[in-house]
């Protein structure tokens, strides 16, 4: 149980160590322009990435229960 | 080695045969062809917002350019959703009462017909106060997202009249008429995203 | 296209060119792709010349100009992937074994099947005919970033950038026809018995490449609608100028480009799980497990095409996370190599031709594999992006995707295509006049990479880091190697024309494998199966003690 | 190891260089491993009269850990590789050293130009220095620079600096880099930019102070500059002929 919690501890540190963020000095969107027009970027990013994933995995469900 | 594998169990028995409930192979096909098209849309939607969050100025739409009729299109969404209940009615009559099915189709059709109508007058409005595709992204996004739209609107109302026109002979194509529906409706939900997102 | 021939029941155009028999279709398909792959390797013969030799005119094209090298460049990567291993991997290999496969009679929607054999024809035609016009071909890269492509100005090949994005547009289309196809076939069409593991790995293996394709196909359509645009009718989406934004192309391109490597490494990595098993007379070494592997894939790759831009202007922080998901890649993907090497163990190996090609796309799609941490990495990447380590690292995954598993493929259903045998010496000439002279291109390149070459560069004159005479003798190396491997490539491609006629009679299991499609005759009649067959068994069951046969094919019941 | 194909010049080659020999080890034991089991699995199981073949499932726990071990030992060598890989791009990438100067880059097709202050010390005045195809760099002095394009998209790349950055059209991208040794490197682009990217060469003069500051009198005095522009070399020379051709 307690190795369990330190290994979501490690994970969850793993998931925020990309994203600190620094000054981000190659960045385009988030030097130049405004911090809204990046936070965009990577909104949509999410959505089109998690988007088919959504789509098939609900179709594969959907399809599953069906026949189940 | 030391412990032997498990051999394959003797299936002699056949598994209960699921053949009754697969789908149609046409509703199954559109189904997937629809995904492509969900992520076809979304892409153009996404770029779009991109697009406009990066306006220059945050001015969007930008300056000079002409307002959308807001309103206008407002009606005309009622309209496509309309024709998508119409739709969703003439399928739960068909199986009863085939006749008030039939009318129900015939409606659906015709709100189909006028929406598209009515967003080519909308057009050629717009093109006539100087909203064109190559002056900026705005115009540019709006005729392909909304052309786009219009162009699978005009497909699926073909499709559903051809149906339409088969099953009034006599044939009985409930595949069919499940595949073009379920394109129809997919042109119907999608066009109140595009909405809020190209006019608001 | 229309129906002329006066003897609409057989008539030779009826039957092999307006048919909608899925394995004529499979065969249109593989003789197409073939015909593009004479062409992609003629590319690579004209720019490796080149690149060895530069400034001296090339035996068969004459002197390359800046301008035409960047179009050969351009064709050859858009043709080896769009219209080679596209095609041959998922739509020949899909269309003649999933029907065969899963016992049934056709695919589920056989005029859709020819109808999108014919919109791919057409895209081939349309870009060799963009060779044609004024200006040439599009030579902007595979990629074509805008503005360069978007714009005759920047690219002086404006006419071959429009047909360029036409034909991939089609092709596209084309393809997502095909997939529909695919995917409901295998769903709906299963002989009795079959359940899901008892399907054939690369039944699976399509099917998900299909299902990959089509989530992840629809923005790059939308993408080359809005460059089409911007060629055509001069609007401005990828013009900075007018409020667009170039990077929005890269975006929705690698978005598809990603998953596209994975849609034809699955197709490839089924066709080798076939092969392994047969020759070594194994059951797959936890059928279940490289499922699961192979449906992780599926899901991550959408998760890592951002690696492609690490320097491209994208937010660092983005490369962070897509660093992490693309070498979370690397966790599914050594689990079913690590399969696969087991799947011998135990075995009693063959080594007929198709298993050469087999074990060797195991062991060089390794290398690729592995090649690919250093680019996954952020921070390795900064140096090696865009370099010729990055070329050798995907010829790597793409030469034993597109070409040795295709070999091995071909070679081994070949009796089933055709009722005879492929010759099993000139096989083997074949297999190692092509698996040697692979890596003595492609090792000498991962060097001249680490050295700092970059991409598509047509003459290194003047870099002077880059023109060291030891890199140079390298690039010559690797042309040495290439020049060799193409030689070779006549002796596969007399072995197939001879053996359609002169080869030894194929009886209808000459491997004694288990999977359907060889219970019936080879070549199939049309229909395939006599009678459909019902299933009892998965499709690896070999060596299974307490039978005589060591194996037992899925129609069998006991 | 990279070090061996070419000269690291800058603070974070060396970072990089490291981080590419980790990962050269790692992945290279693992390659080794992998395929001497493939090549003593297919001989050892190769096909003998008499014996049979064994049927194995991949399910038997003995016979998985064979793979599950190894797996799990490569998820552990993927975190050591992923761990140093993000700190290397943090540093170069993500983090904002003290700048000492600024220079701005500008690529177009097919040339890179420069634009740096003058005597003065401030970018945008009257006595900025801008030079084509040579960037004049002090060693050991952190730079700042200032990324456009003018047309299509670039990329500002020097292999011995182990720099590389696209440069957008309509965006000005910035990063630094620090050169620890005097010398001439290469400057290319590595993104291809149409008919003229092999012309896209340039070089980075990395200097000790006295010859910038020596370099700086002669830049900022245009007479001095005109007689000094370098010849197009001859190699160079027809290749541009070509490109016309």
């Amino acid at each position: 149980m307690r190795a369990m919690k330190f290994r979501n501890r490690l994970l969850v540190a793993a998931a925020v160590f990309p994203l600190i963020p620094g000054t981000a000095w190659a960045c385009p969107a988030c030097m130049v322009g405004d911090p809204k027009t990046a936070g965009i970027y990577l909104g949509s990013t999410l959505v089109m990435s998690a988007l088919p994933l959504f789509l098939v995995g609900g179709l594969a469900y959907w399809l599953w229960r069906r026949h189940s | 080695m030391n412990s032997p594998a498990t051999l394959p169990e003797s299936r002699l028995t056949l598994p209960a045969q699921a053949g009754a409930k697969h789908l149609p192979n046409s509703v199954l096909g559109m189904i997937i062809f629809i995904i492509a098209e969900i992520m076809f849309f979304a892409a153009l939607m996404s770029a779009h917002t991109i697009a406009r969050s990066s306006a220059l100025g945050g001015l969007w739409p930008p300056p000079g350019q002409p307002r959308l009729p807001v309103e206008r299109t407002a009606i005309n969404t009622g309209v496509l959703l309309l024709s998508g209940v119409l739709l969703w009615l003439g399928n739960r009559y068909m199986s009863t009462t085939p006749k008030v099915g039939r009318r129900y189709v015939a409606g659906a059709i015709v709100s189909g017909i006028t929406f598209v109508s009515m967003q080519g007058v909308e057009w050629v409005a717009l093109l006539r106060e100087g909203l064109t595709q190559t002056a900026s992204t705005y115009g540019a996004f709006f005729y392909l997202i909304v052309g786009a739209h219009a162009l699978h609107a005009v497909v699926a109302i073909v499709a559903l009249t051809w149906v339409y026109v088969l099953m009034c002979l006599g044939r009985r194509l409930p595949a069919m008429f499940a595949a073009t529906q379920i394109f129809w409706y997919f042109v119907v939900i999608v066009w109140p995203v595009i909405y809020l997102r190209v006019y608001l | 296209m229309s129906t002329q021939v006066p003897h609409a029941e057989q008539g030779i155009f009826q039957k092999y060119f307006w048919s909608t028999d899925h394995k004529i279709i499979a065969m249109q398909y593989l003789f197409t792709g073939m015909a593009m792959g004479l062409i992609g390797g003629y590319l690579a013969y004209v720019f490796r010349m080149q690149l060895a030799f530069p400034g001296h005119s090339v035996p068969g094209f004459g002197i390359v100009t800046p301008g035409e090298y960047n179009t050969v460049v351009t064709m050859h990567g858009s043709i080896m992937i769009f219209w080679v291993a596209m095609p041959v991997l998922i739509a020949a290999f899909g269309n003649f074994l999933i029907p065969l496969m899963i016992g049934c009679d056709d695919m589920a929607f056989p005029r859709i099947n020819r109808l999108s054999y014919q919109i791919f024809l057409l895209s081939a035609v349309v870009l060799v005919a963009s060779f044609l016009v004024k200006g040439g071909a599009f030579g902007g890269a595979w990629t074509s970033y805008p503005p360069l492509s978007a714009s005759g100005a920047y690219n002086l090949t404006p006419l071959g950038a429009s047909l360029w994005l036409v034909a991939v547009a089609l092709e596209f289309v084309a393809f997502l026809l095909g997939g529909v196809n695919f995917i409901v076939t295998a769903m709906n069409s299963r002989a009795p018995g079959m359940t899901m593991y008892d399907i054939p790995m690369v039944v699976w293996m399509i099917v998900l490449a299909s299902i990959m394709f089509m989530a992840s196909v629809g923005p790059l359509i939308a993408g080359a609608v809005m460059l089409l645009f911007d060629q055509t009718l001069k609007t401005g989406f990828y013009d900075p100028a007018r409020g667009g934004d170039p990077l929005l192309w890269q975006h929705l391109f690698w978005f598809f480009g990603h998953p596209e490597v994975y849609v034809v490494l699955l197709p490839a990595i089924g066709i080798v799980a076939e092969l392994l098993t047969v020759f070594a007379r194994k059951k797959l070494f936890g059928y279940k497990t490289i499922l699961y592997t192979t449906w992780a894939t599926v899901i991550i790759s959408f998760l890592v095409w951002a690696h492609h831009q690490f320097v491209a202007g994208i937010d660092p922080r983005m490369a962070n996370i897509f660093s992490v998901t693309t070498l979370l890649v690397s966790v599914p993907i050594t689990e079913m190599v690590f399969l696969y090497i087991a799947t011998l163990y135990g075995g009693s190996i063959r080594f007929h031709t198709p298993m050469l090609w087999a074990v060797a796309f195991v062991a060089e799609f390794m290398i690729g594999g592995v090649t690919g941490i250093f680019l996954g990495a952020s921070g390795t990447d900064i140096y090696l992006h865009d370099t010729y380590f990055v070329i050798a690292h995907f010829h790597y995954t793409f030469v034993p995707i597109a070409i040795f598993s295709v070999f091995g493929g071909l070679t081994y259903w070949y009796p089933k295509m055709f009722g005879r045998m492929l010759n099993d010496t000139l096989g083997k000439v074949h297999f190692w006049g092509t698996a040697i002279p692979f890596n003595l291109i492609f090792i000498p390149l991962f060097i001249t990479g680490a050295a700092g070459d970059q991409r598509r560069t047509y003459n290194y004159a003047l870099f002077a880091e880059q023109s060291r005479p030891v890199l140079q003798h390298l690039r010559m190396f690797a042309t040495f190697g290439l020049l060799v491997m193409l030689l070779f490539q006549l002796v596969f491609l007399f072995n197939f024309f001879w053996s359609l006629r002169h080869g030894r009679r194929a009886e209808a299991n000459p491997w004694m494998a288990n999977t359907l499609e060889w219970t019936v005759p080879s070549p199939p009649p049309h229909g395939n199966f006599a009678k459909l067959p019902t299933v009892y068994r998965g499709p690896y069951e070999y060596g299974v003690p307490g039978r005589i046969d060591d194996y037992w094919p899925q129609d069998v019941p006991n | 190891m990279l070090e061996r194909y070419l000269t690291g010049a800058s603070t974070y080659a060396h970072s990089i260089d490291h981080l590419f020999l980790l990962i050269a080890a790692l992945v290279g034991f693992w390659l080794i491993v992998a395929e001497i089991a493939l090549f003593w699995l297919s001989f050892k199981f190769r096909r003998k009269q008499g014996r049979p073949t064994q049927y194995v499932t991949g399910e038997e726990k003995h016979l998985a850990r064979w793979v599950t071990i190894p797996h799990l030992l490569v998820i552990v060598c993927d975190i050591v590789i992923l761990v140093p890989a993000l700190i290397v791009w943090f540093n170069i990438k993500q983090t904002n050293p003290p700048i000492e100067q600024t220079v701005r880059v500008f690529g177009q097709q097919w040339a890179w130009s420069f634009q740096q202050p003058g005597p003065d010390g401030i970018l945008d005045t009257a006595d900025d220095i801008r030079t084509v195809g040579e960037l004049h760099v002090t060693v050991n002095t952190t730079y700042r620079f200032e990324l456009r394009s003018r047309d299509v998209v670039h990329s500002f790349a020097v292999p011995s600096f182990r720099l590389k950055q696209d440069a957008l059209p309509g965006r000005t991208i910035s990063g630094w880099f620090r050169p620890n040794r005097v010398g001439t490197y290469d400057i290319q682009c590595t993104q291809i930019c149409g008919i003229g990217h092999a012309l896209m060469a340039g070089r980075v003069i990395v200097e000790t102070p006295q010859e910038h500051a020596a370099w700086l009198i002669r830049a900022s005095n245009p007479a001095l500059a005109e007689r000094e522009s370098p010849p197009a070399s001859a190699t160079g020379a027809s290749i541009v002929a070509e490109v016309r051709r």
